[in-house]
C-alpha cells in the first residue's frame, strides 16, 4: 500500500473544515488512480476506527472527519471551561480597555462608549481582578465607579497607568496597516 | 539574499548600511578585526555615489555610517599622545557594531530556514466538532498593551464616525444598488450582512441596501442564512436563480 | 501503560486550536498523578511523530499541537485553494530577530543595530501579533517596550525562547559564509 498517499489523505481530513466527501479528496489527488484512493480510506477507517486511538474518524454528512470519542466529553469540557476561565473575550477587552483609559468610569458611561450593556463583561473582569470597584459618583443612583487594578498594571507590565499607549502611537501603527499588504 | 546576485547592484537591495558595509568587508576579505578604514571608507563612497537619484530618507541613514568612517579615518591620522592601549582603538565602536550586525543577519539566516518549514504547516481554523452544549465562544490567547489600546481607540474611532453621519441628499437608484449587491454575490458566492452594511458611506446608502435586500429576498433571488444565534448573517445567491 | 490517559491527552491536544501546555492537561486530568501525565505525553510525541502517520504532533510555543506535515503542503493547497504562505520581509525578519535577541528592548534600540529606522517593520511585525508591547523604559521619554510573543514561538515551531538559534549555530553560520567566499 502507498503509504504517502494514505498519510496525504489523513492530512487533507484533518484539515477540513467539513466533513471530506471522497470526490473532493479524489478532486484533489488527480494523479492517483481511484480505486488506490478508496482503499487508502478504508485503512484509515481501520487504523482510526480501532479503540487504541484517542482520534476517530468517522463517516458522516457524506463525508470523513476526524472527531474525538464520546467517552472523553467529560474532560474535553473540562478543558473548554478552564480555557475560558484563564482568557478574556473580544466583549472583555473592549470593556477592559474602556475602563483603563476612561477611569474612573461608571457602567452606564461604560456601556455608552461601548454601545452595548456591559455588565457581563465587567463582572468577568471583576472575577479576574483586572478591575476594581473604588466608591460610588456623586450622581443620581450613586453608581458604582469602576478602575483598574494593580493585576491589570502586572499583566500588562506598566508602573502606572500613564504609561498606556498613546491614541497617536496606537494610530500611527494602524495607519500603516493598509500600506503594509506587500510587506 | 543571495550575496553573487548583489554584486552589480544598487544600494536597494541592502537592508541598510551596516549591510552594504559587512557586504563590502567580505568582498575584500578584510578581518572584521582589523578593518583598513582608507579602504573601507573608499569602497563604502563608491557605492554611495553610483546611485544618480538621491533618496534622501533612505540615504540619511547610510550618510551617517560615510560620516562614521570619515571620523575614524581621521582619528587614526592625529598623532597620539597616549599609548594606544589607553585611548583605545576608534575603530572599536564600528567593530562591535558590525560583529553585533553580522551575529542578527546570521540569525535571520537561521530564523528564515525555521519559517520556511512551519509556514508549510497547517492548523485548523475551526475546531473539530465539539460535545453538544457547550457553545464555542471566542477567547483570545495572549493580550499584549498592544492589543488593548488598539481595541480602545479603533472603538472611539467607530464612535467618532457614528456621531457625523451626514445625510447627503445623493440621488439614489434601486436599481443600480440591486445589480451591485448581486455582483458582489457572483464574485464573493456570499457576503457578510453586518460588513456589508458597515461599509455604506451614508445612512440613505445603508436604507437603500437594506430596502433592495429585502427586494431579493422576496424575489427568491438570494437568501438570508445565520449559523446560529449571534452567528454573522450571511446572504447568498440562490442557485438557479433568474439574476 | 493507561492506554485511556493516552486517548484522553490525544483528545484534548487535538481539539486545542493552540499550542496546549503540560500545565493546562495536568489542571484537567486532576485525578492522575504527573508523573503518568508525562509518560503519556511523551509516549504520544513519539507515535505521532513517527514517519508512518500523516497527522504530526510537535511541541511548539510551549504546548503541545496537531498540525500537518511540511510536505503535504501542495496538497492541502490544493484542497483549500489557498496560495502558498506569505514569508516575512527580509526588513521585518531582520527587525524581528533584533528584538529576539535583545529583548526588551525600544524602538531606537531596534534602530540603532540595524542602521536603519525600523519603524516601518516594526508595525508589521506589531499587527502580525509576533511582537508584543510590554510597558515603557524607565528613559527620557519613556519608549514603548518590545518582545517577542507566544505567536513568534509558534510562527517558527520554536518551543521556548530559549531554544532560539544559539551563539554556537550562529558561529557555524557564519563560518561557512567566509568559506563561501572564499571558494
Amino acid at each position: 500500500m502507498n503509504s504517502t498517499l494514505k498519510e496525504i489523505i489523513e492530512s487533507l481530513i484533518f484539515i477540513s473544515m467539513e466533513p471530506l466527501s471522497l470526490e473532493k479528496i479524489k478532486g484533489v489527488l488527480t494523479d492517483y488512480p481511484d480505486a488506490e484512493i478508496g482503499k487508502a480510506v478504508d485503512e484509515l477507517l481501520e487504523t482510526y476506527g480501532s479503540n487504541e486511538c484517542g482520534i476517530q474518524m468517522v463517516l458522516t454528512g457524506g463525508g470523513y472527519l476526524f472527531t474525538t470519542k464520546p467517552e472523553h466529553d467529560l474532560w474535553i469540557r473540562k478543558l473548554l471551561r478552564n480555557e475560558r476561565k484563564n482568557r478574556l473575550s473580544p466583549a472583555a477587552l473592549e470593556t477592559l480597555s474602556v475602563i483603563a483609559y476612561h477611569q474612573p468610569v461608571t457602567l452606564a458611561e461604560i456601556s455608552a462608549v461601548r454601545g452595548v450593556d456591559a455588565s457581563h463583561s465587567l463582572k468577568t473582569l471583576l472575577l479576574k481582578r483586572l478591575v476594581k470597584i473604588t466608591g460610588r459618583k456623586k450622581a443620581p443612583g450613586k453608581p458604582l465607579i469602576y478602575r483598574t487594578s494593580d493585576k491589570f498594571l502586572t499583566y500588562f507590565g506598566i508602573n502606572d497607568i500613564k504609561e498606556l499607549p498613546s491614541q497617536e502611537e496606537i494610530m500611527k501603527i494602524l495607519d500603516e496597516e493598509e500600506k503594509d499588504i506587500e510587506d | 539574499m543571495d550575496m553573487s546576485q548583489t554584486y552589480q547592484v544598487n544600494l536597494d537591495n541592502f537592508q541598510g548600511p551596516m549591510d552594504l558595509l559587512l557586504f563590502l568587508i567580505r568582498k575584500k576579505k578584510i578581518d572584521i578585526h582589523d578593518i583598513p578604514i582608507s579602504t573601507i571608507t573608499y569602497e563604502y563612497l563608491d557605492y554611495l555615489e553610483r546611485k544618480d537619484k538621491i533618496n534622501l530618507e533612505r540615504e540619511a541613514e547610510f550618510l551617517v555610517i560615510a560620516a562614521l568612517l570619515i571620523y575614524i579615518k581621521s582619528q587614526m591620522l592625529l598623532p597620539r599622545e597616549t599609548m594606544p592601549e589607553e585611548d583605545g582603538d576608534p575603530r572599536q565602536i564600528l567593530v562591535n557594531r558590525l560583529l553585533e550586525y553580522q551575529k542578527i543577519k546570521a540569525a535571520s539566516t537561521l530564523l528564515r530556514e525555521k519559517e520556511g518549514r512551519e509556514l508549510q504547516r497547517w492548523n485548523r481554523s475551526v475546531p473539530p466538532p465539539l460535545p453538544k452544549g457547550d457553545d464555542e465562544e471566542i477567547i483570545l490567547k495572549e493580550i499584549s498593551l498592544f492589543d488593548l489600546a488598539e481595541t480602545f481607540f479603533l472603538l472611539m474611532q467607530k464612535k467618532e464616525k457614528e456621531n457625523i453621519h451626514i445625510i447627503s441628499g445623493k440621488n439614489f437608484s434601486i436599481e443600480e444598488k440591486t445589480e451591485e449587491i448581486i455582483a458582489v454575490l457572483k464574485e464573493k458566492s456570499f457576503l457578510d450582512f453586518v460588513e456589508y452594511f458597515n461599509n455604506q458611506k451614508t445612512i440613505e446608502d445603508a436604507l437603500g441596501t437594506f430596502f433592495c435586500l429585502l427586494e431579493l429576498i422576496k424575489a427568491r433571488i438570494v437568501v438570508a442564512l445565520q449559523e446560529s444565534l449571534f452567528k454573522p448573517i450571511k446572504v447568498w445567491l440562490r442557485k438557479g436563480s433568474p439574476a
